[in-house]
């Protein structure tokens, strides 16, 4: 039986095994050396491999991300930590500009083994400036593959496949999932990175969710059975690509589609899987899928107001239950 | 500096400090939340920069800036309030801890991603010039702050235009947990801006008045339209980077030491007309600032009664805000979205 | 009768009169003064406003943007260039973390009369780094108003309406339409920013677009009316706020959705308006919305190559026939 | 420099020009399309630049790169070919003219976004250090760049860690349409490099031995293992700054100045053993290289016959070029796709 551990330290083990037999990985961010990391997640790993291999930064996003890009050219392995997804916004130019497209663009030449970790999502009282959430953004990238561990056992894998890919991987890390626990099993072999998982099977409703959301879906299946609702909740997993077909089959069966994100709801992730999903289950689709997402309004301070802009648990079960009427 | 002066440095010194210590609290009650960056330590580049400027001069700042707001004048109250998240908060509680802004009192806010006030300082120095009035703008950044792009893109262009800003680096020699050696090859911030050709003094940012009369030198020059400027005020934060860090990152002789050139410490000496001598501080030993202080005291310069008072009044002040912030009532969603169409001026969208 | 101007020159008609009376307005951008803009908008503008109210920057597109958004808070009305929207990436935190949020977060206090125009779209093969779509970036970022005006006279009054506006409104250019023609009435009153203008009418078919799509759309409604098919083309002005009411009232006449975009598709601008769609008129569809955007893939430098990574009229009038199969 | 590398440099130099010319023609006849940044006038930089490299330097530059690549050994067809978007070129018609990339010869692409090439090279050069090579880095940049933040962000990250990087200035003093002194207040962009505490050094860019010298000996450093230096090579674009720009905003007596000072032609006249001395460059008068020249075939170091026979040359090289690409297959869809998806390494998604 594997052992409970938290999120964060299921990051940090696969970090430090992978970095223990490859020598062409290194980590870069602020704070992610001597301090430890801002979520404890490369703690331990500059002691163990030394300042080169567990680089401390200057606030530099734009271009210590742009060095994981040149140093990913060159056939290393860097794994480029932004202390929060809010900051991303200053190294866009590098994920999205150069790290997408120059493999692309030099015909195929170069390998682009770039992981970028980024923790996001609406904590606690962060204000709007720090409560970003910027998957659709990344989504509309061709030749990003983005993955959202929701679980310790995903983190572990997922980054440790991230890592290794030689197509460049975004890693979004929830905030508020890092001191959450779980069991990672590091003997199981992993599913394909991008592979959706159904967490609890249903008949009634298809609810599609991921990262945080994944977990406040289950519960709101949980729920729901006392209202005679059977939900079956899928956790992406991956946004891009994006395992239709294990949405697609869930559909077919529960003619009813539920989509939660974080979010923004306006052109948020849920859009795009509104759209996709209607295009491909139509027909069997008994009322047009619902997406629940954030409020189109930047985060306020205020604690209450906070959490009445994103999805909760009882609004989860009261849309599903619209989804009946 | 005369009394009058000092007194003032030092009432708003000690006002600050117990406000941030007293911020420090509430967050242990869970009545602020969020990330809360504490100004303990660096009090005297606030206080001393601050009571140099006009009130027609706007401040930019960061999201260490309960201080900056309090010396600028927006009542405790309302930055308790904030804190607090409520509705009387200075910014409605929308802002929280670093986003505090006050229109009147031309406070244009606590920007929260490092680097961002550059370009809105030189933003409002832009528009200064073009409406051709004898105002200037302060900017404050920390030394981590440095290494960001929009440094060095936005001093070029204040410098390029010569526009009417003021620089204020707060050099607490660190970025969260990183030594400024760690992140800068150049860690005198005020050598950088010889690349742009602005003028730039180190000041030492633990005496309020040295800070105080480099701003009024600065200004002078800003108002007589050479340009911009920028003073790098050496500083030291006795906390954590915010309430989430324990700060154990750095040696506790290094924190120790700065806590003895403490500048609420310091500027209480400044009330002493008559200075002790260099022997005096190099016999002074490890607790020289508080020898200082009595042996201030004994000339009869501050009345231990008067230093009391001072506190006590301070703590008033404290108190009332927090009970202020308490009894205040939450904001509404319908606020919320108030704050974010106000500027539709009633357009309705159909 | 107005006479026929290009959109550049709609566009430099609008400053123009705004600048002569209203001295808050000032433009910045790279070579928008002496050299007269890269696409001739800021031609004259000059030598009749001088360096202040006309100021060339260096390449410091993060900084001149927040330059904006500072000035904006003063109630300046600056008018930021972004060369092109390629170059957007590098000033998202300006946008997005400033002048989207800052007004929200000084619980209402500040004005943002901040407008930033950019060129963008696929133009004619500048490759993968210089054919950038942002829409989809934008539209999740409540706060911002994004106008895309199809025609000269659509410029002329949503960059008139977005300078005059206390929000901050991105205008977005197409590359290909700065030397397209059109009559621009300067006497006409404008309908307000956010609506939707029917450029066809038609019984069978809705079809969605917008900037330069708006004129392809138009041209294969006019080829499916020999197959048969009378389309109704639908050109959205603009994506933020998105006038859903024009559009649902359309597909609930014709029964049938066609949406077009240059965006990528996946995730795309394309696939929240099938997703609002889907969700208002899910009974009166007949079959499922279709979304046909640009491949998803970087753009390739060969000439016939990026002409297949986006729709082409051709492609439009088979998407629709695709709707009756 | 001997007679023998004083050829190479005319040859590169000479192909450069040749090359650049028929990629103007090629443009106007509509084989080349986008944008197509030109390099005559600059040829001394790039030449003097990569000739005093290593092959197992690596070389990162910007979208004005079509000299850089030939005289780095990528063969001209396959320049051409990439220009006219064919299958064939170096990098199969994905990248053009902006974006050459070529693996084998560490050509590490060239880039149209302002100011990416600084962090490109900048973790290329970490990486060197992390593999413990005595590589360097080759950064180009042009004076405009470096108001861009990622200038001031990467230049910090290689001093503060001492990275084999070498940054090259083209500072040809536009920014397309805008004067250097009209975008940077320091318009030394040398004098920048001290906000880092990197070594910097100015050259004349119109004379490619100096050029050539420069670089040896901050190579030589860079390889001592003393960290990141910088050269400014002050040069001069002969035309606008892409095909789509005529030029007009600069005095047509500049461009004739500098076209005085062409470095093809002084490269000629380097050739000459005997040096003319400096009366007579003074009395050489405006057209002083042209007489330079002849003065250097009357002195019997280089005949007409040789320059004629490497033009012809030349001319031929460029001509099989243009052949070659015209000849080339376009690249499908299928190409597209697989240079999207090779790193993808066979992966199935299912
Ligand atoms: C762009 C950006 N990157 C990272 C952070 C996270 N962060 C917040 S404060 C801080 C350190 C800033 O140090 P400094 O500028 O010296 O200011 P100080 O906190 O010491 O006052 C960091 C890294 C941020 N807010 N913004
Ligand atoms: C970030 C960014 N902003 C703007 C542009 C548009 N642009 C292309 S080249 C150029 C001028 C660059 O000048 P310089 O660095 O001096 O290089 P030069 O073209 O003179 O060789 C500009 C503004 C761009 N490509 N990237
Ligand atoms: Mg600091
Ligand atoms: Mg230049």
């Amino acid at each position: 039986m594997a052992d409970e551990i938290f999120y964060w330290q299921a990051l940090n083990r696969a970090l430090d095994e992978l970095m223990a037999v490859d020598e062409a990985i290194f980590i870069l961010g602020e704070d992610v050396g001597l301090y430890g990391g801002s979520y404890r997640v490369t703690e331990g790993l500059y002691a163990k491999y030394g300042e080169w291999r567990v680089r401390d930064t200057p606030i530099s996003e734009g271009s210590f991300t742009g060095l994981g890009v040149g140093a990913a050219l060159m056939g290393m392995r860097p794994v480029v930590e932004i202390m929060t997804v809010n900051f991303a916004l200053l190294a866009l130019d590098a994920i999205i500009n150069m790290a997408a497209k120059v493999p692309f663009m030099s015909g195929g030449a170069f390998p682009m083994g770039l992981t970028v970790r980024m923790p996001g999502g609406v904590a606690k009282q962060l204000a709007a400036q720090h409560s970003q959430r910027l998957e659709h953004t990344l989504m509309n990238v061709p030749g990003l593959r983005i993955v959202v561990p929701a679980t310790p056992q995903d983190a572990y894998w997922q980054l440790k496949q991230a890592v290794l890919s030689d197509e460049p991987v975004i890693v979004l890390e929830h905030e508020l999932l890092y001191f959450s626990k779980g069991q990672v099993d590091e003997t199981l072999p992993p599913p394909p990175p991008h592979r959706a998982l159904c967490r609890r099977q249903g008949r009634d409703l298809t609810i599609i969710a991921y990262s945080k959301m994944a977990a406040l879906a289950e519960q709101a299946a949980e729920k729901l059975v006392a209202q005679g609702i059977d939900a079956e909740v899928i956790d992406l997993r991956s946004l891009s690509p994006i395992d239709w077909h294990t949405c697609a089959e869930s559909v077919a069966r529960t003619h009813r589609l539920l989509i939660v994100e974080e979010d923004c709801r306006f052109a948020g992730a849920g859009a795009e899987i509104a759209a996709t999903l209607t295009e491909r289950c139509f027909t069997q689709l008994e009322v047009a899928p619902l997406r629940l997402g954030g409020l189109d309004i930047p985060t306020p301070y205020n604690g209450r107001l906070e959490a009445q802009t994103i999805p909760q648990v009882e609004d989860i079960v009261a849309a599903a239950k619209q989804l009946f009427n | 500096m005369d009394r009058d002066q000092a007194l003032a440095f030092l009432h708003d010194m000690t006002l600050a400090r117990a406000f941030e210590e007293r911020a420090a609290q509430e967050y242990m009650q869970g009545n602020i939340a969020g990330f809360l960056h504490l100004y303990p330590g660096e009090e005297a580049v606030a206080v001393g920069v601050l009571h140099a400027c006009e009130a027609s001069d706007y401040i930019v700042t960061t999201y260490r800036e309960h201080v900056h707001a309090l010396v600028r004048g927006v009542p405790a109250e309302e930055v308790m309030a904030e804190l607090f998240g409520k509705s009387h908060g200075c910014s409605r509680g929308m802002g929280g801890s670093m986003h505090l802004f006050d229109a009147e009192r031309r406070f244009m806010g606590g920007y929260a991603i490092v680097g961002e006030t550059y370009p809105v300082a030189v933003g409002i120095g832009y528009g200064i010039v073009l409406k051709d009035l004898p105002e200037a703008v302060i900017c404050f950044f920390g030394d981590g702050a440095v290494n960001q792009g929009t440094f060095h893109e936005s001093l070029n262009m204040a410098a390029l235009w010569k526009l009417p800003v003021l620089f204020v680096c707060e050099n607490n020699q660190y970025q969260i947990g990183t030594e400024i050696h760690r992140h800068s090859a150049v860690p005198e911030v005020y050598k950088r801006a010889s690349a742009y050709r602005i003028p730039a003094e180190r000041v030492d940012g633990m005496d309020v008045l040295k800070v105080y009369e480099a701003t009024q030198h600065a200004l002078q020059q800003i108002r007589a339209g050479t340009g911009p400027q920028l003073i790098e005020c050496v500083t030291y934060r006795f906390r954590g980077h915010s309430m989430a860090d324990p700060g154990s990152y750095r040696p506790p002789v290094e924190v120790k030491a700065f806590q003895q050139v403490d500048p609420v410490e310091m500027a209480l000496r400044e009330l002493s007309l008559a200075y002790p001598s260099p022997e005096q501080i190099a016999t002074a030993g490890p607790d020289c600032l508080l020898r200082l202080r009595e042996y201030c005291l004994d000339q009869g310069h501050l009345h231990e009664e008067s230093i009391k008072d001072l506190e006590q009044k301070v703590q008033a002040e404290v108190e009332a805000a927090v009970q202020f912030a308490l009894e205040c009532p939450e904001p509404t969603m319908d606020d919320a979205w108030d704050a974010l169409l106000c500027n539709r001026n009633g357009e309705v969208l159909t």
